[in-house]
C-alpha cells in the first residue's frame, strides 16, 4: 500500500504538490491524469523515494519517508519498479544489459537472468536490438526498454510515468495491455498519462491533478 | 552474475569512456615516474654523500722517535674513544708499499733511507662524521703523547654538511612536495573520470543498488587504470634508465640498471593509488536524495 | 526546399533509411507518421545535417549534403528550427537562455532578444518559470522552452520531431495551433507525430514511413 | 548581447560544475607553486654557485727578491692572459693590514720585520673559473719569474664541478620533467572539465554556433581558472618563503622577499596556462556530424 498524509513539497519557482492526501492500495491500478506541471511526476518521484516531502509522511509498503536510510531506500527501490519519464538507460549499454540491471542488483543467476531478460524484451518487440546500445535507439525503443527494466524483477508495485509518450498508439496499446497482465498478476500499478485515448475505457481509478493538488479522485469498480 | 557484471562493466567503461579513462591512465604513469624518477635521483645523491662519509679517515702520522709503550698507550686511548669504529696501523713497510702502490716508485730507489712515518688510519662510524664531532675527535687526539700531525678533509666534510646535504634536504621537500601533489592529481583526475558518468550512479542508485556495488566498477577501473599507469610508468623509467646509465656511473659510480626493479614497485604504487582514489571518488557521488 | 534524392542510411542493428526519394516545397506543412523505430527522426537529423546520408543526397534550401563543410552547415542549421525528440536543452541554463540562444548565436540586439524571447515564452505559457533552470522542469514544459526556442528565428524549415508527446491533450492543441499560425507566416513545417487524434482533420500531407522507406506519401489540398 | 552571453556563461559555467572548475583550479595552482617553487629552489643553488665562482681568486706570492723591473714583466704578462679579467697588487703593507682585519693583531707587535711577501690576487673571467683552465692559467703563470708560490682552491671548484653542478643539471632536467608533466596534468584536467559539457558543446552546434562562440565561454572560464589558480600559487609561494626565509637567508645568503615579485609571475602563468589549454581542449569536441 502507498498512502500519502498531508504530504507537500515545495519548489522554488512553481507549486510543487501542495497537501496530498491520498492512498494506492495493493494490486490496485490507479492512473494519474493532469495538466503538464501539475505534480505528476513529482508525487511518483515520492513514491520511489528520490525527493523527500517538505512536510508530511509518504508511505510505501512497510517504508516511511520519516525514517530513512541508505540501506531502506536501497530494499524499498529494489521492490519498486519505476517506468521514468525521461527512461534514464545507461547509454553505453546494450538493450540486455539495461534490462538486466535490477536483477543483476538483486545478485541473480546469469541463466535465470538470461531467460527472463529475453522474454521480456521479446514480449516488448525488440529482440532484434537486443545488443544494440541504449544511446542509439529511437525514443519510442528507448521506452520500451525503460518499461521491460521497469518490470523484469516483478515489482510489488509499478510506478509508470507516461509510459507510452513516444509510442505509435498500436505500440502503446501494446505496452498498456502488458501493464494490465502485470498488474492482474498482483503488482499494484500507478500510471501517470495523458493519453485519454488509450484509457478511455478502462476501468481503473483516476486521480486528477491540477497545479500540485488532487482535484478529483474518482475509483471506478 | 554480479561479479561477471562488475568486471565487464569495468573493462566496457575504460572502452567506452576512452577520453577520461585515457587522460587517468596517462596522469597516473607521468605522476608515478616523475616521482619515482626525483626520489630516485635524490636517493643516488643521498647514497653517494653517504658513500664520501664512509670513505672519510683521520690520519695519524707518529713521531719518529714514538716507544712501543707510547703506541700501547695511543692504542688504549684510541679505544677509549667511542665515535672511533676502527683503526689501523700502518708501519714504515706498509707506507711504502702503499707508496709503491699509488706512486708506482720505489721509496728506496730514490733514497735509502725510509722517510715515511708510522701511522694510524682511523675511520669513524659513519654517524659520527660531522664536522663539530670529527674536530672533537680530532681534539682528543691531539692529547695523545707520540703523535706529529693529524691529517683529515674536514673541509670536505664541510662542504658535505653545506651544501650537499642542504641538497638533500631540499630534495627531499621536492619529493614530499611531489608525493602530495602528484596524489592529488591523481584522484581529481580520477574524480573528474568519475563525474563525467554521475548520471550512471545516479540510475544505478534509483534502481535500488547497493553501495558496493556500485563502486567495484569504478574500483575496479580505477585498478585497471593504476596498472597500466604503472606499468607506462615503468617504461618511461627504464628508458630513464637506459639514457641516464652512463651519467650515473660516472657521476655516482652507480650501476642504475640495479634499480630497475623499479618499474615492478610503479605497478603496485599505480594499482594502490588508482583503487583508492577511484572508491575516494565514487563515494562524492553516492547521495539517497537526487535534490541532495 | 528540402529534396531527398536516393537517401539511404545504414546503422548497425536496424534498418535507417532505404532509398528515400521527397520532396518537402517551401511553406507547406508535412506530416510524418510511423511506427516507433520506423526512421521519422533519422529522417529530420538528415536535414539539419546532424548525421550524412550513406547514399544519396539531401538537398535543403540552397545547401546539398553532397559539398558540406562546418561554416555551411553552420549557416543552415541557423535557418531551420528543430524541435529535438529529447529536447536538448541546456539544463544548467534558465528557461530565457535556453530560449535566447539562437538569438544570442546569431548576434541580435538585447533588447531585441528580450522582446522577442518574452513574447514566445508567454505564447507556450512559461512565464512563470522564464528564470527557471531547464534541468528542473517537468518534461512537459522542457518540450514547450525546445519548441519556443526552434521557432524564436523564424526559421525558414522548422522541423518538429513528435513535439506534443509529453503534452495533455489541451497543450497539444495549443502548441500545434503554434505551429500552423508558423506555418502560415511562410515558414515550411515538417512535423514527425505519433498524435493521431490530434492532425486527424489537419489539411497537411501525410508521409507515412515504415521500416526505413516511405510506404505512402498523402498530399491532401 | 554575444559577448554578454559569453561573459556570464563563462562565470555561470564555473559556478553550476563547482567540481571541475574546482579541480582545475587546484590543478593549475598546485602546479604553477610546485614549478615555480622548484625552479626558483634550483635557482637559488645556481646563483650560489655563481657566487662561489664570483668568489674565486689565485694568489700569487711574490719572492722577497723580486726587482720592479721583473714586476713589470710580470705584470705585462698577466695582462695577456686572457683569461684574467683583473688583478690587484698587495702591497707588504697591504698585506701586514689585511692580516690586522683578519686575525686582530698588527702583525708588528709580534715581529719587528714584516714577513709578509708582496703579492697579486688575480681574478679569473667567471666562465674561466673551471678546473682545466685555472691550471691551464697556473701553468702559465708558473713560469714567469719572481714567484714564489701560488695558491688557489681548485678543490672547490673540482668539488662544484664533481657535484654541485651535477646537482644543477638534475635540477634542470627536474624542472624540465616537472614542466611538461604539469602541463600536461592542467591540460588533461581541464579537457576532462570540457568533457563532463560536452552536451553543451554538441547542443550549441546543432544550433548552429560558430567556432568562437562555442570556444570563447571556455577560453573565459579557462581565463579565469587560470588567474584564480595562479593566486592560489601565488599564496602557497608566499608562505613558502615566508617559511624558508630565514634558512635561505642562511644557506644562500639570499634574502627570499626580493623575489616575492614570483606571485605575479604565477598568475600570469595561470592565465596563459588555462586559456591554451580549455581552447585546445574545446576544439577535441567540435565536429560537424554527431556521428562522428
Ligand atoms: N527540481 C525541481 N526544482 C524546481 N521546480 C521543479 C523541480 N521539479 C519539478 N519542478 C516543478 O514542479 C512542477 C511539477 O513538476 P512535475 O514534474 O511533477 O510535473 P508533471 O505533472 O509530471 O508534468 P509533465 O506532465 O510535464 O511531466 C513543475 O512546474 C516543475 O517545473
Ligand atoms: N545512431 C544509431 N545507431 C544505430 N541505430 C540507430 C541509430 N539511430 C537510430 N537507430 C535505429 O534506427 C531506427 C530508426 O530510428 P529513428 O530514431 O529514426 O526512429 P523513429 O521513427 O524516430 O522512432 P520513434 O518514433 O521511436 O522516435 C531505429 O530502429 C533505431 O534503433
Ligand atoms: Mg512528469
Ligand atoms: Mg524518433
Amino acid at each position: 500500500m502507498v498512502k500519502f498524509e498531508n504530504v507537500s513539497v515545495d519548489y522554488l519557482y512553481s507549486e510543487g504538490l501542495k497537501d496530498i492526501n491520498i492512498e494506492f492500495p495493493d494490486k490496485e491500478f490507479s492512473l494519474i491524469l493532469g495538466a503538464t506541471g501539475s505534480g505528476k511526476s513529482t508525487l511518483l518521484r515520492l513514491i520511489y523515494m528520490d525527493i523527500e516531502p517538505t512536510s508530511g509522511i509518504v508511505e510505501v509498503g512497510q517504508w516511511s519517508s520519516r525514517k530513512v536510510s541508505a540501506r531502506k531506500i536501497k530494499k524499498l527501490r529494489r521492490s519498486v519498479g519505476v517506468v521514468f519519464q525521461d527512461f534514464r538507460l545507461i547509454e553505453n549499454m546494450s538493450v540486455y544489459e539495461n534490462v538486466a540491471l535490477p536483477l543483476i542488483i538483486e545478485g541473480y543467476s546469469r541463466k535465470y537472468i538470461k531467460r527472463k531478460v529475453e522474454t521480456i524484451i521479446d514480449e516488448i518487440g525488440l529482440l532484434d536490438s537486443i545488443n544494440q546500445k541504449a544511446g542509439t535507439l529511437s525514443k519510442g525503443e528507448e521506452q520500451r526498454v525503460a518499461i521491460a527494466r521497469a518490470i523484469v524483477k516483478n515489482p510489488f508495485v509499478l510506478l509508470a510515468d507516461e509510459p507510452t509518450g513516444n509510442l505509435d498508439p498500436e505500440s502503446s496499446v501494446t505496452v498498456f495491455n502488458l501493464l494490465k497482465k502485470i498488474n492482474k498478476l498482483g503488482t499494484a500499478v500507478i500510471m501517470a498519462t495523458h493519453d485519454y485515448l488509450l484509457i478511455k475505457d478502462a476501468p481503473y481509478r483516476r486521480v486528477m491533478m491540477d497545479c500540485g493538488r488532487i482535484s478529483e479522485n474518482q475509483e471506478i469498480e | 552474475m554480479r561479479s561477471y557484471y562488475i568486471l565487464k562493466q569495468a573493462i566496457y567503461n575504460i572502452w567506452s569512456v576512452r577520453i577520461p579513462v585515457a587522460i587517468a591512465i596517462l596522469t597516473i604513469g607521468i605522476s608515478l615516474s616523475v616521482l619515482m624518477g626525483v626520489s630516485e635521483i635524490i636517493y643516488k645523491v643521498y647514497s653517494t654523500v653517504e658513500k664520501v662519509r664512509e670513505e672519510f679517515e683521520i690520519d695519524l702520522f707518529l713521531k719518529s722517535d714514538i716507544t712501543s709503550l707510547q703506541k700501547d698507550i695511543l692504542e688504549r686511548k684510541l679505544n677509549n674513544i667511542s665515535q672511533i669504529k676502527d683503526y689501523q696501523y700502518i708501519s714504515k713497510e706498509d707506507a711504502a708499499q702503499i707508496f709503491y702502490v699509488e706512486f708506482g716508485e720505489n721509496i728506496f730507489d730514490i733514497l735509502t733511507d725510509n722517510p715515511l712515518p708510522e701511522s694510524y688510519k682511523i675511520k669513524l662510524y659513519n654517524k659520527m662524521t660531522h664536522v663539530t664531532i670529527v674536530n672533537n675527535v680530532v681534539e682528543r687526539i691531539n692529547k695523545i703523547d707520540g703523535i706529529d700531525e693529524i691529517k683529515y678533509h674536514n673541509d670536505l666534510l664541510l662542504l658535505i654538511e653545506k651544501y650537499l646535504l642542504i641538497v638533500m634536504v631540499i630534495g627531499g621537500a621536492i619529493v614530499f612536495v611531489l608525493l602530495l601533489a602528484m596524489n592529488m592529481f591523481v584522484r581529481n583526475t580520477i574524480k573528474l573520470s568519475v563525474y563525467s558518468r554521475r548520471d550512471q550512479i545516479e540510475i544505478l542508485q534509483l534502481l535500488g543498488s547497493g553501495k558496493l556495488f556500485l563502486k567495484l566498477p569504478f574500483i575496479l577501473e580505477g585498478l585497471l587504470e593504476g596498472i597500466i599507469g604503472g606499468i607506462l610508468s615503468g617504461i618511461i623509467l627504464y628508458f630513464f634508465h637506459e639514457i641516464a646509465s652512463d651519467t650515473a656511473t660516472y657521476l655516482f659510480d652507480y650501476d642504475l640498471k640495479e634499480t630497475n626493479y623499479i618499474w615492478s614497485i610503479s605497478i603496485f604504487a599505480g594499482a594502490i593509488v588508482g583503487v583508492l582514489a577511484s572508491s575516494a571518488s565514487v563515494n562524492k557521488f553516492i547521495k539517497i536524495f537526487s535534490t541532495e
